[in-house]
């Protein structure tokens, strides 16, 4: 994540490489996911966020360190951006003790408050009144934090959402709303279930929107500069919109999806919209890099992503005694 | 831990089908639907796709897109308009594909749906049933392996059944939607590939009748909605031992048969409750009490509980397993109670 | 209520005489239960609609009778502006047996279904889901009827609002959301708890929304009958924004209000922007009745009010075994 | 019925004041807010208007409207940002007007507040407090008097408080804020009028631990909330009769002091337990089957329960007046369990 704000026009060489290679994280990492799945090697089941990339990458990009992140089932993508580590997040997906929740959550639960993620939520809308209200502590504390809370689309239809966003209007609360529309809500898709206009939800509120190409990470960068920094100076909250797509099933085992979407479809979106591939071609293009130095950070990313997991695979079960442990604190 | 698929129930009588639980379900609603032209289905994903499940598979291209409804995630939403939908002449089933969603529909369903023919007189009827789930052990950690089924059984003017086999599923959907009062239905997700005897014909079963699953002597093991085949289990390890168990499930809490909890109590003197709601405040203390009020002359020894521990379900195999009844533990609590380990 | 609509523009004299009575029912009705709570003759308290009626009866009158209503806790002015009977309202507001509820129910509970009436709900928000369903039904049952959902503007801060609204436009439902702006959420200022615009809350679910004069009952019948008629036709859901104001307290037990709000603006209120003197004028301006004509409708009407509480005074309580019968239905 | 209005509790050393319930809660909640800044209340109409039951009366005046927040009729919404703030470093007392409302909040309370710092391996922690109310005999109808400490006590995750005595109102609020796990505090609505003593100074009663309210030898009466003040009534008119009852009152349900409970049980003998929440499925059955597991070779009755009758709560006071606890039924099923009727 930038340490400070990059302003929004120039995304440069530095930036964009590393934008790059936080996306060729998350892909690797998740395709390791889907071949551990596959080969029985995870326990339960995992929301695979491939395709999805420039989307958690272009916005936190934009975050600070300190900066407070709330996720949902599809979360490895926003915690590898906010910074967390691939060990660690392959020991909790394995159930391992050295998983960030000590293999106490899972998938659809690692945290890292470290890096601000305050958390994954397998409640869809689960996390919007979380991150509203970081947002709220970030103001009372009088710090100038902002807190950003990616939701699916589907997330558009859990009413909380509404109670928290007219709060963060009124209290002008540093809080950016990502929807991530990857156009289904497990294996519906969104027009049939989302009336109206996304964005103009958002409006009615006070709360300006907008529109994002998700699979941009330089407009997804550009677009969450302009809302976080808005955010930091207490001129209140924002909501982007990201049009984007998720590549595999709505998760691991949503194999046959014909009855919902065509080949077709996805297969459009991989050739003429993958953000990896859009941002590749564009570093070339500037001459930010040449295809070889994309392909030695693909080839390094693949390393730490094998490694990891290897760690992970190796990694020792948490002691059958944590049960009972951290059902309340301290 | 024991899925329910290693368990099969014995047959019952001629004119039967093996079925799993999750074609009960479906043959139960089909049914339904055919007959009463005002049922209708409603929630995430149960048209085309057939809930993640596939329990309603087949059945939108038989009834179509008007009868079974494909709705917004908004769990409170779709709660709300099956009640109104009830109050005005529908039988409406609505899908909460999770038993941990139920923390999103309380107020309609307790403040609204349970209270609407009560605070009316008598005059507004709310027919609305609400299939959900309930059990753990699926590695979906703590916000999907709940089972809240004590929370909406104390609510008066709400109806709760949680089957245990195909044959139970299948008779007592049938009644919850024919009732005109609002019925939340659990389906263990562990159980939906248990398969059982299901008759070919039409038939219902009456909510308040437990069902003895077998018969004993030396300790009474009541077991609700997947915690029967675990009781199940035990009992035939139990034999092993000499130890006499009867298994019996109350299939409905709420109307609640305590006469034949209580009379089998009487007969053998020592009770175990297994269910796998949280022990504490669950509907496992409620049985216990029950047991406890109208046998306590006749027990040997004090009604024991077998629930799931009172921790969020945690996502490690190595932790989750520790978490729920099985077989071993309530074999190991038996044989404390009758003197035995 | 209209048996059937009459076409928006005119308002003759039958229908505003027959509003000006149901207003005037109304008032007297209310005025009634507060000196019955003054009088300690009532148990519990009571939320008055004094101020408010012209919302109640200008929508109720652009109904039929089998279209359905859902209420508030502010409920007693729809209740009788969608055709109860004041005797046995009376009777359910001092906890008799012959009430709309055996007494069980109470003020904030009454159903008056032969009528259309779903019941007030002591929930704010509690009934949208109500409304909805039975909208949902209507179309299911292949009749045309109508159901309007009656809420404070404190409802707009409860989510599931907006999830019915979302159902209702995407599935064209014949449904009519009337919030009653009364600028108060109990003690608070609504500009207090409302970020945004409320109509825009509405529109952007796709909901054409209408800002109404809720003191003027003809604009409130000709918006409603607007509203109501394209939901009949089957072209979805309306939405009105009906800008009131309640004379009496929050309940009939909030006397000191200085507080949150002043005598000036209540008199303001009551001596400029009575819903029964500005309808009263038009009347006889238009020269549909002269003053003894209306004289003598609010001294009837003040007859009816006084031999109904006097019954519902000596009517009988409930058989204290009626306790625990109709817990379930059948 | 008794009203605790009618009730005063002994002064129990120098140095105190007469106060009542909804002075000991305003005084707790205007300390905590003095001595730690990230305190703040956030709910409907709790500024100048203090709360419909003026429990929060003068605090914005002292503390300003940034630490005490008029909000939005959003429960679900004002939950979930108190647990936000909590999240990250601030210490949350959310407002519930009525118990009731606890139906919308229940997925922010059990799907996250409870389960966050388990889930995140300890490494969450969520310092909230949740103040809401519980009891009958308003004359408000069943949407507005429900007692559902039930429900959050079935939660592992929560802590659950519910005080009977000014002096333990303000000592157990304060442990509550204090704490770092999420805290469900329920104050009954009759109660809030009710005086006793409350010492001058800084104090505060850890959670846990029961209270021996009065001290008896032939029956144990353990009551929750304002049912304190009815089985202290009914132990009075008992003694006329000469039984003597000891009442104890668990003042926090999770966690429970099931040692001074089961200890009262052995030493008499005869157990009723005595809570307003609904009898099926409800507190009183915990509470009954703990006594019973752990007592049983000690009890010379079955423990018996009194608690709200399983209906909604109806309206005419001619109904509502029989559906909860009154010292008369206690003491009927007082004589009845040590054989004097
Ligand atoms: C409240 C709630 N309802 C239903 C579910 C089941 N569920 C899990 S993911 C999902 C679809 C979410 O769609 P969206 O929000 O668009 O996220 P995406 O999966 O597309 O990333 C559903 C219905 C849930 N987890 N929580
Ligand atoms: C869900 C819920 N929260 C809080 C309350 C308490 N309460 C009763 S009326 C009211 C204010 C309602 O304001 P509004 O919706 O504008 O209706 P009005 O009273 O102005 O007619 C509140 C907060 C309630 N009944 N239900
Ligand atoms: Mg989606
Ligand atoms: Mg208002």
């Amino acid at each position: 994540m930038a340490t400070e704000a990059v302003p929004a026009a120039d995304v440069g060489a530095e930036l964009a490489l590393r934008m790059y290679e936080q996306m060729q994280r998350i892909r690797s990492f998740e395709e390791r996911v889907d071949q551990l799945y596959r080969g029985a090697k995870m326990p339960g089941l995992a929301h695979l966020y491939v395709g999805e990339e420039a989307v958690a990458v272009g916005v936190c990009e934009a975050l600070r360190r300190d900066d407070y992140i709330t996720s949902t089932h599809r979360g490895h993508g926003h915690c590898l951006a906010k910074g967390a580590s691939m060990d660690r997040m392959f020991c909790e997906l394995l159930g391992k003790e050295e998983g960030y929740c000590r293999g106490k959550g899972g998938s659809m639960h690692i945290a890292d408050h470290e890096n601000g993620n305050l958390g994954a939520n397998a409640i869809v809308g689960g996390s919007t009144g979380i991150a509203t209200g970081a947002a709220f502590s970030a103001k009372a504390r009088g710090t100038d934090q902002v807190a950003v809370c990616f939701f699916g689309e589907g997330a558009l239809g859990q009413g909380v959402l509404y109670e928290v966003m007219n709060m963060a209007a009124l209290w002008k609360l540093p809080v950016v709303y990502v929807c991530e529309n990857n156009s289904y809500n497990e294996y519906t898709h969104f027009s049939e279930t989302t009336s109206g206009d996304i964005g103009a939800r958002a409006a009615a509120f006070g709360i300006p929107a907008e529109e994002v190409d998700g699979q941009d990470a330089r407009a997804v960068y550009a677009a969450t500069h302009r809302a976080v920094e808005r955010a930091r100076r207490g001129e209140g909250p924002g909501f982007l919109v990201c049009e984007t797509y998720r590549y595999h099933g709505h998760h691991v085992g949503d194999v046959d999806r014909a009855y919902y979407r065509s080949k077709d479809e996805e297969e459009r979106w991989k050739s003429e919209r993958d953000p990896l591939r859009l941002l590749r071609t564009w570093i070339v293009e500037r001459g930010f890099a040449d295809e070889g130095e994309l392909e030695r950070i693909a080839h390094d990313v693949e390393a730490e992503v094998a490694a990891a997991a290897e760690h992970a695979l190796e990694a020792p079960f948490p002691d059958p005694s944590e049960v009972d442990k951290h059902v309340y604190a301290g | 831990m024991s899925t329910p698929a290693e368990v099969t129930v014995p047959k019952e009588h001629e004119g039967t089908r093996e079925i799993s639980l999750a074609q009960a379900v479906n043959e139960a609603l089909a049914e339904e639907l055919r007959r009463d032209p005002t049922v209708f289905l409603i929630g995430e994903d149960v048209a085309e796709a057939g809930t993640p499940f596939k329990v309603t598979s087949g059945l939108v291209e038989e009834f179509g897109t008007e009868r079974v409804l494909d709705s917004p995630i908004s769990e409170a939403g779709i709660t709300g308009i099956g009640l109104g939908a009830a109050m005005t002449g529908m039988r409406p089933v609505v899908d909460i594909m999770f038993g941990d969603f139920l923390t999103l529909v309380m107020d309609q369903l307790a403040n609204q749906a349970a209270k609407a023919h009560y605070m009316s007189g008598g005059r507004l009827k709310v027919p609305l049933t609400i299939r959900t789930t309930l059990g753990a052990t699926r590695r979906s950690a703590a916000q999907h392996s709940q089972s809240l089924h004590a929370w909406v059984s104390h609510v008066p003017g709400l109806k709760v059944a949680l089957p245990s086999t195909p044959y139970d599923a299948k008779g007592l959907l049938k009644t919850a939607i024919r009732d005109d009062s609002p019925v939340v239905f659990f389906e263990d997700k562990m159980m939906f590939a248990a398969k059982g005897p299901v008759p070919d014909g039409e038939y219902t079963i009456p909510f308040g009748v437990a069902d003895v699953k077998r018969e004993g002597e030396d300790v009474t093991i009541v077991a609700t909605s997947s915690m029967v085949y675990v009781a199940l289990e035990a009992a035939d390890r139990l034999a092993a031992e000499g130890v006499s168990a009867e298994v019996v499930d109350p299939r409905t809490l709420v109307p609640l048969d305590r006469e034949t909890l209580v009379a089998s109590a009487k007969k053998t003197g020592r009770v175990i409750v297994v269910d796998e709601g949280h022990r504490s405040y669950g509907a496992s203390a409620e049985l216990a009490a029950a047991i406890g009020e109208e046998a306590f002359y006749w027990l040997d020894a004090p009604v024991r509980r077998a629930a799931a521990m009172d921790v969020p379900v945690p996502f490690s195999p190595v932790l989750e397993d520790q978490t729920v009844p099985t077989p071993d533990s309530v074999v190991e609590l038996s044989l404390s109670l009758v003197g035995k380990a």
